[in-house]
């Protein structure tokens, strides 16, 4: 197996996809000639010529829409999005076109477009490029909604993310770009809708997703050398659909959960884990259900305060520590 | 009578502006269809058999059956909520259309969609969409997947007189013209966006003058109360698009005889009554009965033929839809995944 | 204490707040000459003028923009969506600067806005006019967001929406514009972030909002009238602030709740609210916290469908009746 | 000399075009000021103290110069994140703008806001905005109070090339048109949207044309290296929007010498260095000053005192910068909210 970045790891899912499949198309800003403004695209216009590697104008509704009406047409788009904080002038093109046209038309209509670029806080780059917008789409049935952590489960989840026939967002992290990891060198796919359990233990459930599945694993080492907790990780990979049977069937183990997400408290992510496992293993809960979530404010530029408002590994392990009544 | 008159009287005969009779026919039949099938439609909504949001066409009839006239089979049909006229005319059955209106199985979308989303794959009508203006960059990406795959179909896309002042119509027009994709835009402009006079929220006083901000894509303004006008302009617009494969924007002026919706009035709050009865005088069905009548291509009897043999369809089109089945709990989830998933929390609707 | 509609409830409110307060303007689709698309805004253009009551072109994003601006100099916009489906074209607007700009000029402007329309389904509208945007905006620190049931609280919450220096999402049920209630004759005003006890009850707390509020009243009749359990039903009234404090003391006090909501189920605020439940008052409950919400599909258009897909008292009914372990 | 050539000589001395001395000194000192504060801002961006994304407007800084010279104190003045120049020129202190690039208390924004995102309520500056476009409704919304009350200020709102496909141009052009708002909208046409040549993505040719689709929107390209074009310009279109409140668009052709942030490199991959190199030929500040001393209105002893009183000041607003205080954790939520309310669940943050 080599050892790519996450970058590298969505390249080459790209590549492989638009090789096997000449309805795979990809349009954006900068993806073509800059090769993508986090090089994700890199040398594919060479590759695959303009037509499939388009550039776009700054309009991400209207391109947004543009895709949507070539998936229904029978391609196969991936549109990126610089970041997801500009997909919010789109957010109409996802949720009132693409999640809706195969209900509305009765089935008539299909929508195999794949949504992507990075969410999520990078480095001071202030409120309006810090946002974490996973609950605005793991809301909206009709949508399929991914947000990997590791170089492997992205380039896997986005192969099967664009050979779905539906509507899937697919939510990278800003920060894990360089991040190395094992990549199969053969085919490699990753099922939508499946968790995956990044490390094992007895005594409490960590559930996370994309970068924050690195601070749960950071956690989780802390509190076994220095804690004496063996913590679970659980990376949820898909926010739609949830594949609570994990995550459940870890608390039911463990009987005790932090749910940890970067964006912001209130009807967030974590609150839905929360909501399954409070239904489905209540009876084996020692402890409420503790969140870790980005704090709720608007990202501030000031390095200082942003490292205290984006979740770390401390804040995982005190959050731990009160659930297992260490505190 | 001399020869050459003969000649001409003969052409004339054949044809109005060069169009067979045979296409005027379909074109007049179109409009009746539309008219009647409106006319139930209306009807049904009064009893309570239709229901939401149910947006009449009457009165615009010319500019669907002119402009879907000029398409092939193969090219494709996007339009707003107004879309009933549009769905007929393209050739989606009358039967589902009223079917979906009533909300039942047999309708196109299986009841789904409703007045304001017909969608039929059958002949390439890519819906009716409900959110004003949005459905311009689904039409451009259909003409990216044409021009994408070497195709020489055309893409006509309908919209009303309010949309050229929103954020979709701007960056679909820009890509459009850019990327030189074969779209055929068709603004149907009835002065009013609901309550709203057109020219007291779009700073331009023609609308198809908006176009000078697009270099590539051509205007056009017509009358489109005059079904052959409007034939003609799509004609030379789906020519462009599909042998240069470059859009072209045409303004229909047009008029809605009724209110904005079943629950508006057709006059009272934003138009005089005196407004719509001048405006109604230029019916665009009567217009082109008469034109066909006075150049023989058409007599009173063969009219009312051709009206009662369409009032008969919908007559038809209202007892298939009354019979076809409600849906029933099992369609709920059946088409908002193409898999298995049916939605994110399956243990949650234990309560129904 | 007169009776009025909830339509004229809110009338009212924005008829006295303009008096009061010659910087309150109204804009939207249709406010002006046509009196409102649900009449809301009737007759304020004869009392205030253009300036005051605005017509605006189908430009969501651009006048919810431009409203933004006129707040940050000094006048107190409301906005009016002529539904919140259309707002979604106004999502970067809302999100990105109304919700931002206090926070971005480190205080220094303020955004007193208040964007308001019927959220919800009403009745056949089918899947693009049918949707609840309430998890999507109650996610976001920089708003704050009601979502009144009764006309008291429209009145009050919306003119104290209005007087408030902040951006307020004030979400009306389509279907509540004619139903009736009670409202003082002299000035009320309901604060933001306080929830209300609408119904008292010792067996089981019913959280609700909106249109659900209704649902659960009934629900909590039949509940006392059929099957001997008396229900607290508790109207959120706001969805940020969430006054946590009301819903746990109830939760407290009954120690079993069911939390209802007209959206989507994946991270809803029934989500939320049942983390608060959960995290608050763990030890007192005696069952899961149960939710009922809208299924999570796209509206159908066929009114059997609809039924179904909207929560009704039924529901509830049966949900109450599992978490009272009575099923 | 003859006396009418004194005086003419005379006038030539005390100004350029008309423009007095005095202004052409205070547009060369707001250039001046601009490139060495960035000069000054990428070597801090070096050496770490500065992070996020940081774009310098080397080259451009007739445009800001040109055209804030042209307004009065109450007036408005909104742009994207490439705003240091334009805050500086309106008057924001080179001291709180160098703290908020370094995220200190002493920052126009108490560090909260960073290099995008610079706002000063003292001078009407109305920030730094990060989402492409969205800024110019906004600019329309303070026109629009300035109608409602009356006043006769102005708003002038920057904003770059790429801005003129998206949607919230075409809206916010629309209603100012429409409404007549005293907005004069500037594009700041460098070329390039990052990476992207605008003529890949624009369906026209020159971008002030786009000003065709709004009547009543006037419309003017000029040459944006010269900062006396840009100021003429702009005063004509300040004085329209004051007298008949009535918006204007300005197309300003510049050019920026670096990179489209600090990431990014000023040649290679979109353009070459030999474009750079010719561009900075045509540098705003030399022609200016080369301008002044042939019209004998500077010496090279007053623009050496006044490069290095500017060099001064910036240096001494970086040692300020680096003097004020980090912001403390109790700066997280205090801006967030105009009341005590300090976000949804405050009992959630217990972690911290
Ligand atoms: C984005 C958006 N805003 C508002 C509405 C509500 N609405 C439905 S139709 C309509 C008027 C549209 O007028 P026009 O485009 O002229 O089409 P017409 O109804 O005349 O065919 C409005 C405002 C909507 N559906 N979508
Ligand atoms: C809506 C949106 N899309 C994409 C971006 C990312 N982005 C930031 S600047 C930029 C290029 C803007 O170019 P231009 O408007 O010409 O301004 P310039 O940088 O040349 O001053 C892009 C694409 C953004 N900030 N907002
Ligand atoms: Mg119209
Ligand atoms: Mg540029």
């Amino acid at each position: 197996m080599a050892v790519i970045t996450y970058r590298d790891a969505l390249n080459r899912a790209l590549r492989e996809e638009m090789r096997r499949d000449d309805r795979v198309f990809i349009m954006g800003e900068e993806v073509g000639e800059y090769d993508g403004a986090y090089k994700v695209t890199k040398g594919l216009l060479d590759e695959f010529g303009e037509m499939r590697v388009r550039d776009t104008p700054i309009a991400e509704n209207g391109f947004a829409g543009l895709g949507v009406g070539a998936a229904v047409a029978g391609l196969r788009p991936v549109v990126e999005f610089m970041t997801w904080n500009f997909a919010l002038l789109a957010y109409d093109a996802i949720v009132n076109s693409a999640a809706k046209i195969r209900h509305m038309s009765g089935g008539q209509f299909t929508v195999p477009i794949v949504f992507r670029g990075p969410g999520g806080s990078a480095l001071q780059l202030a409120a309006q490029h810090s946002q974490v917008p996973d609950p605005w789409y793991a809301n909206i049935p009709g949508l399929k909604v991914c947000a990997p952590a590791t170089p492997a489960d992205a380039m896997g989840l986005l192969k099967t993310a664009i050979r779905d026939d539906d509507p899937v967002v697919f939510i990278e992290g800003e920060l894990l770009y360089n991040v190395k990891g094992e990549v199969p060198d053969e085919e490699h796919l990753v099922p939508l809708g499946v968790a995956d359990i990044k490390r094992a233990g007895e005594d409490v459930t960590i559930v996370a997703h994309s970068k924050m599945l690195h601070v749960a694993l950071q956690a989780a080492e802390k509190l076994s050398a220095e804690h004496e907790v063996e913590a679970e990780v659980v990376d949820l990979r898909s926010l739609r659909p949830l594949d609570l049977d994990t995550y459940v069937a870890s608390v039911k183990k463990t009987n005790r959960a932090v749910v940890v997400e970067e964006g912001w408290p209130v009807a967030g992510i974590g609150a839905q884990v929360v909501d399954d496992i409070q239904r489905e293993a209540f009876d084996y809960l020692d402890a409420p259900v503790a969140r870790v979530s980005g704090l709720d404010v608007p990202m501030h530029y000031a390095r200082a305060l942003e490292k205290i408002i984006v979740p770390d590994a401390d804040a995982v392990v005190k959050a731990a520590r009160h659930v297992c009544y260490l505190d | 009578m001399a020869k050459a008159e003969e000649e001409i009287m003969g052409a004339e005969r054949a044809d109005l502006q060069g169009i067979p009779r045979e296409k005027l026919l379909e074109m007049l039949r179109w409009m009746v269809l539309s008219r009647r099938f409106e006319e139930k439609t209306a009807e049904a909504y009064q009893s309570g058999k239709i229901g939401g949001f149910c947006h009449l066409y009457i009165g615009q009839e010319a500019v669907a059956a002119g402009a879907i006239g000029a398409l092939r089979e193969d090219d494709y049909v996007f339009t707003a909520y107004r879309d009933h006229a549009q769905a007929l005319v393209r050739g989606v059955s009358s039967d589902a259309v009223m079917a979906e209106l009533f909300g039942r199985i047999g309708g196109t979308s299986r009841g789904a969609g409703g007045s304001m989303h017909m969608f039929d794959s059958e002949v390439n009508f890519m819906g009716g969409h409900g959110i004003v203006g949005t459905h311009l960059p689904l039409a451009a990406g259909v003409g990216y997947a044409i021009k994408y795959r070497g195709g020489d179909q055309v893409v006509l896309c309908f919209f009303g007189d309010s949309v050229v002042n929103g954020g979709p119509f701007h960056e679909a027009f820009n890509m459009v013209a850019k990327w030189e994709l074969p779209v055929v835009y068709v603004v149907e402009n009835n002065s009013y966006g609901m309550g709203t006079d057109i020219d007291r929220v779009a700073a331009v006083d023609q609308l198809f003058t908006r176009a000078c901000a697009y270099e590539g894509n051509r205007a056009e303004q017509v009358d489109g109360m005059d079904v052959l006008a409007v034939y003609e302009a799509t004609n030379r617009a789906v020519k462009r698009a599909r042998e240069t494969s470059r859009p072209t924007f045409i303004e229909a002026r047009t008029y809605r005889y009724l209110g904005h919706s079943m629950s508006d009035p057709a006059h009272g709050t934003y138009r005089t009554r005196e407004e719509v009865q001048a405006e109604r005088k230029n019916d665009p069905i009567n217009s082109l009965a008469a034109r066909m009548e006075e150049g023989g291509l058409l007599t009173d009897e063969e009219y009312k033929a051709l009206d009662a043999e369409v009032i008969a369809e919908v007559e038809r089109a209202a007892r298939f839809a009354e019979s076809s089945p409600v849906p029933g709990p099992d369609e709920i989830y059946s088409h908002v995944y193409a898999d298995e998933f049916r939605g994110g929390l399956d243990r949650r609707d234990a309560w129904r």
